[in-house]
């Protein structure tokens, strides 16, 4: 007998969906997963087809995180579902302080979503993940009945490694410390609210979904030691932030409004909508707190790295055993910026 | 953003301030009340009251539609949505508000009722157009500002003859509420001084309808925009008012409201709605013709006679202080319930429930001044 | 609730409909219930819906009354 | 001011449900976090609040798997969602024959999914990983739209590390290895597959969804030079286990069906349904590939763990161009055991 | 498992194969079909194959109802299942089953149509009955075994008034087709020695029907259980008959199967369903007779009617050998596409589209001896 | 598509329905196509239906056909 294999037809990328088939295991699931994903994440580690990926040792502690991503529309201005599951969860290591090394991806996809889609994502995660240097060595692909998820889920989760001398988290904050943020807030979120149909408006925003490990990496050469607490204000934004901040470390702000950058165009969409900027999402911007003599140092290195541009120190750590974000406002007023409680907008992220 | 950040400027907003304290008199106190949420949201956003002098003191009104509904009627809501066949399309300030037995349309929602929170009445007409099956019923609350809207959806969905759209009407007046506040000024509270009034309202209504404050209750009226600058000057023009023994209606917000208001706003609100007999108002009890339901020739699209929506009263926590505060007796630190029990998540009265009522206002962004307030209690009373 | 906005119309699509822009944002409206509107107006958003006109030379009053003001405030 | 903080009410555990607020980064998402997921899995790491978890060093090579949980029903006899990612990413790590240490978790909670069953899930979540040993030490949470999903879909992921002397993958196998399975195969597909609305049918077999690293521990101990290749057969059943190495291998496959253990009741029930035990899934088992001498070694190593008390040598490694799994019938006669090509059931993990 | 384990003993099997070439005489060769794909799937799992003689050859007839319900009737049902208003109810073997232009069940299933798996016509009626908005098809296909819950689904719906439920039948009978089998020998084929017959038909019709076939055309039938023993012992019963001279009607299935079959399955068949004219069986084309559908009384329950299908005839593959393998002119690994462009997953042809053909249970079971006929190719044939 | 297994009757619940195990499996079937059903008969189900009772006494006989037949077998 000739070796007679099967001729393996390529999926139908232009016109097939994912059925209940490419979930179970069999011959459908290796070839969607192999064409989409393995050719799109591209390393020996997903090419071994082991249901675990064999690493390095990784020289000092251990962080890890993870994520998942809901985003709604998939496909947003600056970004997708894919590219953004790659950036935060490397920003989630990052914001330990810890150089990202390696992730994992599980896809949750619901029958009948188109393979182009799929394709368009994944390769968005392969081009994020060798963007920054850091590869997809693992994942997993569950099919669920339509009408059982949202086209696709993901999540990713990382690990990376941690230098002896960080040692950052969110209840280290002191009075006295300098508050900065590394960009204009809220762009992401008003990228993604731009697209939902409901709300449907035209903005020249993009998201600013962006992986922060090199900002992060150069912060810390600048000022690593003095450094306390970074946050990416995701979901809630720098508000969320701060007041997660000041509850576990027992501390108050004190902030100007004046300081926070704002891109006209997002201030604008969020008077329409009736939102402040301080709680909308961001995706590529972080907020660290850090001992004050070092602000002025760590400044100037946000500053000389391109995803800290606009960076810019917007008040400091105050003892408050009310643990207020007290804010001076732009208009020359004072108030504080509490905790979320109207309605946000789901699925940002 | 042009007509906007020119009355947010913060060096117009110093002197202006400092005006201010020129012109108040000292030794008197100025009690305004803002009838209006927009305004109370504007005041604490960009903290104005810091801005303003000990003895010129704002009273925040009951001027949010979402804080006066009355919960029967979002029991009502959430019954209609609790209907298979029908879908409820709804603006999002009303997603939280607390029912009765601890419901709200959030939990509704979650439990299995098709809720859409929309942006505008041409959402819910194109939802209801879309999915033809479905009885899609818009949840319709707002003053005068917020009416024409509904109006222009109503008369739309008749002329397509759109027979799966209906509204469930919760619209109020803004005046009818202002006379029941100062009729019921009570011994013992210091009365009002003066009203910020309405500018959106009056977009569509005029500055006209308050004509009575002045003539019968000899108060000043300025109708006021809603940038922080907007109101401040609009408290100044009181202040200068009330200095010269005047009581007039002054238009502070001339660049949009005119004193007949907006004809076709006015016509499309009169054809398709009346006035009620009476109309509970949370915080204020029943206030008769304070409110408008769909005339006859638009009963296809009622959806209180569609669905026969008959609401049951629903009592308030009788803790709550809400009517004193409403009436400006009270202030919200003044409530025992305030941030311990009561807060925007557990809202136990109407004046918490949305970001505009002054309780919520209050909690969200002017709480860090109790601080002080509390070291120098008596100063500001 | 109340919630409106200034904002230029930018482009009038028939039927009611117009584009507006707010630095930079912009959105399709109903102006129904504004007479004669013309490109370049500026209108009062309310839920989808413009309300009334903006007069600039009120405005330009306004903001006039409100700098004398602070002039005045400042100097006292 | 005296200090009035809000009095926290517990979330109402008994009748409460899911909301969207609950995934939108504000308080009640930091309360159903903490009164469900941080009570649950109680440890110092997710208590310290950050995104991110901050670990020791491992001492070696580092193992790194993902896999989604979409399982259906998420209660089935013998565990449930929560149980079953610990134990199915747990399990990943340990065929790579690493020793795992710390696991992340990413919730997709649909809108309305009542907290009762939430907080049975985390529990049970929490104790399979206090039994393992292996702490949940980072996690996620979103929520999304009623219909969005299918009450509740879990991401794990897992790391662990590797003894240096350890190199198991699935193209390590040789023609004349020792295949081995550590028990009876099918219970846990069979077990989903009763409570199957349309299929319903009453079998007591419990899943056998258990963690399998200390089975592992004692197989490397006996014999961990000799071992070749592990894998868990999931998905897809032994079949597609053995398909897939003997494509990556390129090798072929002789095993003896006799030699495969199946409970009766699995096997009845398969009857009924027309399905093939060796295509049901398994959660709580394995199958080694080894240097043949050292078979008897490892067998009796399983043989002495509780979780490999039915292990058994079902057979050998062959030269195979055509990469076939044949099998000697019970019947007596001879066939392959193909890919899964037919419907298998959806949802069963 | 009794009845069960007890026809699948090794140590018998050894001992029946031992019989079975003792009596298969030299020289001579047995070619039998199985008709019923269930026992060609049962060959093909236990390696039946591996224990027989070389000189009795098995020919795997065209007994599943899925291979040979023609491409045009999965067309049809796709396009139900397109309607928005329609839920179409299968049993899960037709899923996968390819249809015109690279169309199947499966996709569309994944691009929005709602179509469900079932195991029991009971399901389908309870899915209709639980989702009254719903039109609830049944997707009937089989031989007489599977016919009579099909009958019952449809009385009890007629007995229910139950509006949504309706059927869409494919059902076929057996004799026929073994009939058109037997009647279409070719010059040049061996002819068939003898006919395994399915059991579980004749659970409903007996074994009366098949006598035909040794009144008509000579040769013996064995009525055969699906265990693998119970398929030896039939050939073993087989090669007796021949070796004896005797072609007669035998059954080895006596433990379930009367001669006249079961009156109330035939009733139930009879009330409900009547005689096609003609009937389209892929790989065999048009055969009068063969098939049912629903009589005049049921017609609101006939999906055919309801939905007004007409059938399409869509054209096979040229290339597929499906034909000559179901008249024994063929094997699977003649055919040119077999195991390359034709697989499981990937099947050209009617053989290849459920476990139950004879080219998908080669794939999947058989085709390692492939290898060995290579080797030794002419030996067999 | 024709796959059929025996399974024995163990609970009659009335309205043509019944309870039927196989090996610890056990399923609530349709028996309204076999008459006079009594606890303890072996049925042969097939998509949720009984099609035929099981005789036991003829499946005795096959069954010592079989072993005949294969005594023979080994022995020749
Ligand atoms: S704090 Fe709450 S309970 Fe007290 S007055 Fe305000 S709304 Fe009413
Ligand atoms: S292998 Fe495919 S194409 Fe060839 S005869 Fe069989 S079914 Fe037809
Ligand atoms: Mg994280
Ligand atoms: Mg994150
Ligand atoms: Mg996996
Ligand atoms: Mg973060
Ligand atoms: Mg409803
Ligand atoms: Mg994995
Ligand atoms: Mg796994
Ligand atoms: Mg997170
Ligand atoms: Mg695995
Ligand atoms: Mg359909």
């Amino acid at each position: 007998m000739n070796r007679a294999k099967p001729i393996r037809r390529k999926l139908d990328i232009k016109n097939g969906r994912v059925e209940l088939s490419h979930g179970s295991g069999g011959r459908a699931m290796a070839q969607l997963i192999n064409d989409i994903f393995h050719a799109a994440f591209d390393n020996d580690w997903l090419r071994s087809n082991n249901d675990q990926a064999s690493l390095d040792a990784l020289p000092g502690r251990l962080v890890m995180t993870t994520d998942g991503y809901v985003v709604s529309p998939l496909f947003f201005p600056g970004g997708d579902i894919g590219s953004l599951s790659v950036h935060g969860t490397i920003n989630d290591i990052a914001m330990g302080g810890a150089t990202p090394k390696y992730l994992s991806a599980s896809f949750i996809i619901e029958e009948g979503f188109p393979f182009a889609d799929l394709e368009r994502i994944a390769q968005s995660m392969g081009e994020a993940s060798r963007a920054a240097g850091v590869p997809i060595v693992t994942g997993d692909t569950k099919v669920v009945e339509r009408g059982k998820a949202d086209g696709v889920f993901i999540s990713t989760a990382g690990v990376g490694v941690l230098p002896e001398e960080i040692s950052l988290s969110s209840d280290k904050a002191r009075p006295g410390d300098a508050v900065l943020v590394s960009g204009s807030m809220g762009d992401h979120g008003v990228a993604i609210m731009s697209r939902r149909e409901n709300l449907q408006f035209d903005v020249e925003i993009l998201s600013d979904s962006a992986p922060l490990h090199g900002l992060v990496a150069d912060m810390i050469a600048a000022a690593g030691g003095s450094l306390r607490v970074m946050r990416d204000p995701t979901r809630g934004g720098l508000a969320a932030a701060l007041n997660e901040i000041a509850l576990q470390s027992d501390v108050g702000f004190a902030i100007e409004e004046a300081l926070i950058p704002v891109k006209p165009q997002v201030a604008a969409a969020c008077e329409f909508l009736g939102l402040d900027p301080l709680y909308v999402a961001n995706e590529g911007k972080l907020v660290a707190i850090c001992e004050a003599q070092a602000a002025e140092t760590l400044l100037a290195a946000m500053r000389a790295h391109p995803l800290g541009k606009n960076a810019s120190m917007i008040g400091h750590v105050v003892e408050d055993e009310n643990n207020f974000v007290e804010m001076k406002t732009g208009f020359g007023g004072g108030r504080i910026v509490d905790w979320l409680s109207g309605e946000q907008l789901p699925r940002i992220c | 953003m042009k007509y906007v950040d020119e009355y947010r400027d913060p060096a117009l907003a110093k002197g202006l301030a400092a005006a201010i304290a020129a012109e108040a008199e000292a030794g008197r106190t100025y009690r305004f009340m803002e009838f209006c949420g927009g305004h109370t949201h504007a005041i604490s956003r960009y903290g104005v009251e810091d801005m303003l002098p000990a003895n010129v003191r704002m009273i925040h009104g009951p001027g949010c539609p979402v804080c006066v509904l009355p919960v029967g009627r979002i029991d009502d809501a959430i019954r209609l949505a609790a209907r298979p066949d029908v879908t409820l399309c709804t603006y999002a300030d009303l997603m939280r508000v607390p029912a009765s037995n601890g419901a709200s349309l959030l939990k509704a929602r979650a439990a299995g009722a098709d809720i859409r929170m929309v942006y505008s009445t041409l959402d819910a007409l194109r939802i209801a157009r879309s999915e033809p099956r479905r009885e899609v019923v818009f949840f319709a609350i707002g003053f005068e500002t917020t009416t024409p809207p509904t109006a222009l959806a109503v008369r739309q969905a008749k002329a397509e003859g759109c027979a799966n759209f209906s509204v469930f009407c919760n619209h109020v007046l803004t005046p009818v509420a202002m006379r029941a506040i100062l009729a019921g000024e009570e011994e013992g509270v210091p009365p009002l001084d003066g009203i910020v009034g309405p500018a959106h309202v009056s977009t569509v209504i005029g500055s006209r309808p308050y004509e009575f404050v002045a003539t019968e209750y000899h108060k000043p009226v300025v109708i006021s925009g809603f940038e922080p600058l907007d109101v401040m000057q609009s408290i100044l023009m009181l202040v200068h008012q009330l200095n010269q023994n005047r009581c007039e209606i002054e238009n502070q917000y001339a660049r949009a409201v005119v004193p007949q208001g907006n004809a076709r706003a006015l016509e499309a609100i009169a054809e398709v709605f009346e006035l009620r007999d009476s109309f509970e108002w949370r915080g204020l009890g029943a206030v008769a013709k304070s409110a408008l339901r769909l005339r006859d020739a638009f009963a296809a699209f009622d959806a209180e006679r569609r669905f026969e929506i008959e609401t049951k009263a629903a009592a308030d926590n009788p803790a709550c202080e809400c009517g004193a505060i409403l009436r400006g007796a009270k202030r919200p630190m003044d409530c025992k319930l305030f941030g311990t029990l009561c807060t925007p998540e557990t809202p136990m009265g109407s004046c918490m429930v949305s970001s505009e009522g002054s309780c919520a206002a209050h909690y969200a962004y002017g709480r860090f001044r109790d601080r002080a307030r509390t070291q120098k209690e008596g100063v500001l009373q | 609730m109340c919630l409106a906005i200034p904002a230029k119309v930018t482009e009038l699509l028939g039927d009611d409909m117009a584009r507006i822009d707010m630095d930079g944002v912009s959105k399709v409206i109903n102006v129904a219930l504004v007479e004669d509107l013309s490109l370049g107006d500026f209108v009062v958003v309310h839920v989808g819906y413009a309300l009334s006109r903006i007069d600039p030379e009120e405005a330009e009053l306004t903001l006039s009354l409100l700098r004398e003001a602070a002039l005045v405030g400042n100097a006292s």
